[in-house]
């Protein structure tokens, strides 16, 4: 699980697991789902230059043409109601945005009609799309470059949201997502791209609704959305120095939410702590925090908080852009307080937590 | 100066007797229908906002009769005409508007969500401009399909002061779509005249800049409108790119709503007159034989009585309905 | 405060308070305001003809004249840029939308430019903009214009957000939003627009963050948004038949939240029921449930609740839209549950539930 | 076609010495600058992702150059060249580049989000198209104001294909807003062609229908530019609507960052060639006494090294300044 604990795994006797990077598991995802399914295509801004989104795309319309994976013109709007007609007309949209802040330009097509379709025609259209969008963070993305608002979908009744924070959920959330047939917002971090982990060359969903357990501990339950998952794993390295065994939880979707999983813990441990890769208000933490408490009853945990982007907007500055995020240290930091109310203030050493970024997760999945 | 990608209708464009007559039992049936929604409306049987195409049933009519039934129309919120006109189900319709089960959205779409899958009838949306690319990602679905279907976008002369309407005319004409832009301009958006909300009123031209041939035609005359779609959908058929019509017309009645506001002063009733002189109910009316006129029409009201008591009978959804179709499974 | 108790209320020696309609308040306050200062206007699809926004604008072309009371193309993405960009020169812009529905066309701009610029610009840019955006329901109203979407804006930092429930905040509000720096989204309630209330004719400012408590009582805190707070009176009204005196708080504003009114109560009662007029899922009743118990501690309250619209998209027929919404029997009954959980289920007679429906709230404001 | 609304220039344009110089010294400063925030950026000293205006120098020079010191302009996230060529105080934005509390931005915005209020620039903005419509903001509260000034809009030729661009100009020229729309045609956006995006390049003639006058320069003549703007610049002081100027330009850099990226194919260097072939820092250059221009580019030089000093000495905002100016109070 952590570099240090990894060390002292056994060998396995098993093959060498195959490894693909954030980006390549989703490349392979769509690429098997294109050549299964006939009806799934791929288009947005960019998605067919030599970048090929960081290469998530790359190869794509060498491999299925012009006509399945294609370059739009700017025009956000129209092209989100480009892919709800398609995927009304029964193909397999998959629209790709560089920055979920662009989802901003086609909310309308979004919550207005690609939410509601089913249910306002009474069940006589289905919205099988997928929105890839990816959020940008460090190195001056800055304000617009850099928002998480998968809250905003949450709220509306007839999208999915999922937000991976592995290569191989990557991967099975994407051709669960395209064989899907709802819209679903995908939600990709920048800084997950260039994360490895086991990947099977099978194809594979992942099912929605079923949180993951990253790791277990009896002291407090850590939810961590998208990217927040590998910092809470980080915190829980450090956390474990200190000697307080965290559970990590990964929803890994956020609509449909594995609630019954973060509960089950929570009653366990006592505590809760979720940390999102967005604001709070009226975000995913109060969300998971507010359901646990309606489903357990306040009295069940001792103790309940929320971590998210400081409540501002996102400075391009590192000076402060580095205030804006949760980190390893600042998780730790507040569940040391949540789990220890009363004991004297603990920080990680500083080179605790530098040494916590060398961690990747690396399952079990 | 004639923009240039211009469609000149041919002077004289006229039917076939079949042709009129089924023209004829089109106009009829919108403008009796709807007549006789704005009868009950004061009952508060119907059970959503309805904004009536009366008086601009030309266009739909015009539009849908050349169409093929596998061909696809995306209605606006005044959709009643053009649900109509490709065949939607005047059953499921009514039913719809008195929010009962029966109705073709199951009760939960009323009025300004008519939708007929079956015959290609793209839902309906109260949000203005949003199904115009919904029609393009239709006809770009019909395209790769390649067995020659075409779509048509019907959308207000609001609806182009939409950024989603020029974004989507770029995309059409950059993938050649097979789709027909239609917009039913009646020189309103609600109250409000085309003076307050357009530059110029050189759409066409501006549309025609897209490379997409454009027609305008100003006295609402079903049989050109007619025309021109018999002659686009067999160009779009065989891969010409998309081709837009600007049509004008005269809603007769308050924007939403049964009856007439003339009285609001917002236009006058003298405008309202001279389109009725040119109504194309009478004038498409007045061609057609006495006994065969009858026939029609008295089909048409045992059509709307069948309907109305459809509507009657059908149950309200039950409360388990609520939460069905949240998600499709 | 109700019907009943009305009956019973001592005359006042004072002069009679003057009452006015919800939309006569609006249309006082942007009239007083725009005579107060020229850099005031107020555009919008609508706002110039003869219905005037359901009367809260009627007249004021002819008293302002055309260049600052006009109506525009139907372009709600550009015309808010416009609004931005005509506060970031100094004018104080309201824009009027006749449904909340219609502002996802201008998330770009309301959350990428108006709640950002201030910050993103360092200090250097103002945007004193109000976005009046109505909120539909009942008879038909539907999927697309019946949205309460309030919780979207309350998730981004920079916008302010206030939802007044009745003619005297609507005044105090307006006025308060036109004078504010900030972006503010005035949320109203169609239903709430024939309501009639004490308003003073003198100007007054509604402070932002000041919760207002409607209803004393001793056994449940019941906070209300929007025309939700009427329903919670309502509800106040049915539980005391049996026994229960819930206390009703109107947050009024939304952002900044008087969480420090809501929570000082809840610890008192020690049960907090927030009704919504909106989703759930990451709404205000997710964010004020979590922020109460993030700050009284767990162990503080007794038990929680939250309700709001329906867990899907808004259908039309009365028969499901009926459903669709919390009213004062549900209410009252959900209260009763959190209140007596071991009580035998109880529900307020129909007839109480309709007569209920008589009761306006008609202050101490 | 000529479309309606065009506006020619006049055969040969030129322009006195004292403007000669400072279009000299204006299109060197912006070179120089870039050059040398290209030549820092390995450093790792700039804070933030950079897009260069490299080669594009003479469409915000010859629009900026005969502004008044209060018109407005509202520059892009490629907009070094809009904020240096109106004014914009070096010091602020190389200290924002730093992300430094010295910056005009107090280090919160980068270089996507330049803004000097003190010089009329408006802040810029990183979501494409987004600053258009505040340009025209802007531009009516100056119609209000009635004092003769007036707010340029610059965006790239992808700004075009969002909707917003068309519902801005329907309401610039419904107002006769005082605004000039300058597309900065550089025929791509990011990698993607123009021939990807746009169904037709009948841009001018498009924007025509407006009833805007239009123009388009191909060849990047600051000169030209200039005397457009000159010309425009007085007709929308004295009421004129609003004017379009589509200027062809060529980014010798890559989409962002400090560095090349012919290798990437997607693009000729032999294109670049061309361009600067025609360079018009060299062809003003040329035309400037050598000792005066030795002097201008001496000043330049220690311009920019100031500002680096500048940027290098100014602070990095405290850890208090995160929550600061989240609300004006
Ligand atoms: C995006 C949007 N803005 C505003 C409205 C409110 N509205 C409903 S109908 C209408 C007028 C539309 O005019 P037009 O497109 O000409 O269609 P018509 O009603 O004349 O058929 C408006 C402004 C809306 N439904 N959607
Ligand atoms: C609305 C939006 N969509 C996509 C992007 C990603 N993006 C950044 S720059 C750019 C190209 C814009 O091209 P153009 O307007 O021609 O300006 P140029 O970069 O060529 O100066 C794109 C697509 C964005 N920033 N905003
Ligand atoms: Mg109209
Ligand atoms: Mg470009």
């Amino acid at each position: 699980m952590s570099s240090r604990s990894e060390a002292a795994a056994p060998l396995r006797a098993a093959a060498p697991e195959r490894r693909l990077r954030y980006v390549e598991a989703l490349n392979e995802a769509v690429a098997q789902e294109m050549a299964r399914d006939p009806r799934v295509f791929i288009f947005g801004l960019d998605v067919d230059d030599h970048k090929g989104i960081q290469g998530s795309t790359v190869g794509l319309q060498q491999r299925f043409g012009r006509d399945r994976v294609f370059n739009t013109p700017l025009s956000e709007d129209a092209m989100t109601g480009v892919a709800i007609g398609a995927a009304m007309a029964g193909m397999r949209p998959i629209h790709v945005h560089i920055r979920m802040d662009f989802l901003m330009l086609c909310m309308n097509q979004l919550v207005n009609m690609a939410a509601k379709a089913h249910y306002m025609y009474g069940g006589a259209v289905k919205v099988p799309l997928v929105v890839r969008s990816m959020i940008g963070k460090s190195w001056g993305q800055g304000a617009q470059h850099s928002q998480g608002l998968h809250a905003m979908f949450m709220h509306v009744p007839g999208l999915k949201v999922v937000a991976p924070s592995n290569a191989h959920d990557a991967k099975g959330c994407l051709i669960a997502a395209i064989r899907d047939d709802n819209p679903v917002i995908f939600v990709e971090h920048r800084l997950l791209y260039g994360t490895e982990a086991a990947v099977p060359e099978v194809p594979y969903a992942t099912p929605f609704g079923q949180a993951r357990i990253m790791g277990r501990g009896d002291d407090i339950t850590i939810v961590g959305i998208s990217n927040m998952a590998v910092e809470c794993l980080r915190a829980r390295e450090l956390l474990s120095a200190a000697g307080i065994a965290a559970e990590i939880i990964d929803p890994i979707s956020l609509v449909p939410l594995d609630i019954e999983t973060i509960a089950a813990s929570a009653r366990r441990t006592g505590r809760l702590l979720v940390v999102d890769n967005a604001w709070m208000t009226c975000g995913a933490s109060a969300e998971i925090v507010a359901r646990v408490l309606e489903r357990l009853g306040t009295r069940a945990l001792q103790s309940v908080g929320r971590m998210g982007f400081a409540p501002t907007t996102c400075p391009t500055t590192p000076a402060l852009e580095r205030e804006f995020y949760p980190n390893p240290a600042t998780i730790a930091e507040r569940a040391h307080l949540l789990v220890r109310p009363d004991a004297p203030a603990w920080r990680p050493a500083a080179e605790d937590a530098a040494l916590a970024y060398q961690l990747q997760f690396r399952g079990p999945f | 100066m004639a923009p240039q990608g211009d469609v000149p209708l041919q002077g004289n464009v006229d039917v076939d007797a079949g042709t009129l007559e089924r023209l004829y039992r089109g106009l009829r049936r919108i403008r009796r229908v709807e007549e006789e929604v704005a009868r009950l409306y004061p009952s508060d049987k119907i059970k959503s906002p309805v904004h009536l195409s009366i008086g601009q049933e030309a266009i739909a009519v015009g539009v849908c009769d050349p169409l093929r039934a596998d061909d696809v129309v995306a209605p606006t919120y005044r959709g009643h005409a053009a649900y109509l006109a490709k065949g939607g189900d005047l059953n499921g319709m009514m039913a719809e508007l008195y929010g009962k089960v029966g109705g073709c959205a199951r009760g939960k779409g009323g009025s300004m969500h008519l939708i007929g899958m079956e015959r290609f009838i793209l839902g309906a949306s109260a949000v203005v401009g949003t199904t115009i690319p919904l029609a393009l990602g239709f006809a770009l679905a019909l395209k790769r399909e390649g067995k020659g279907r075409i779509a048509v976008a019907f959308f207000g002369d609001g609806a182009t002061e939409e950024g989603v309407f020029y974004e989507s005319l770029n995309f059409a004409a950059l993938h050649r779509l097979p789709l027909l832009f239609v917009c039913e301009n009646n020189f309103f958006a609600i109250h409000t005249p085309l003076e307050k909300r357009w530059a110029t009123d050189r759409l066409c031209e501006r549309v025609a800049t897209y490379d997409i041939p454009t027609t305008k035609i100003s006295d609402g005359d079903v049989i050109k409108i007619h025309a021109w779609t018999t002659e686009s959908a067999a160009a779009l058929r065989t891969g010409a790119g998309p081709r837009f019509l600007e049509c004008h017309a005269w809603r007769w009645r308050e924007h939403v709503g049964p009856g007439e506001d003339y009285d609001a002063g917002y236009r006058a009733r003298a405008d309202l007159a001279a389109w009725q002189q040119n109504d194309p109910v009478e004038r498409i009316g007045g061609r057609i034989a006495a006994p065969v006129r009858a026939a029609v029409d008295a089909a048409i009201e045992r059509e709307i009585a069948d309907a109305v008591a459809f509507a009657e009978a059908s149950p309200f959804p039950d409360a388990e309905e609520l939460t069905a179709h949240v998600f499709a499974e």
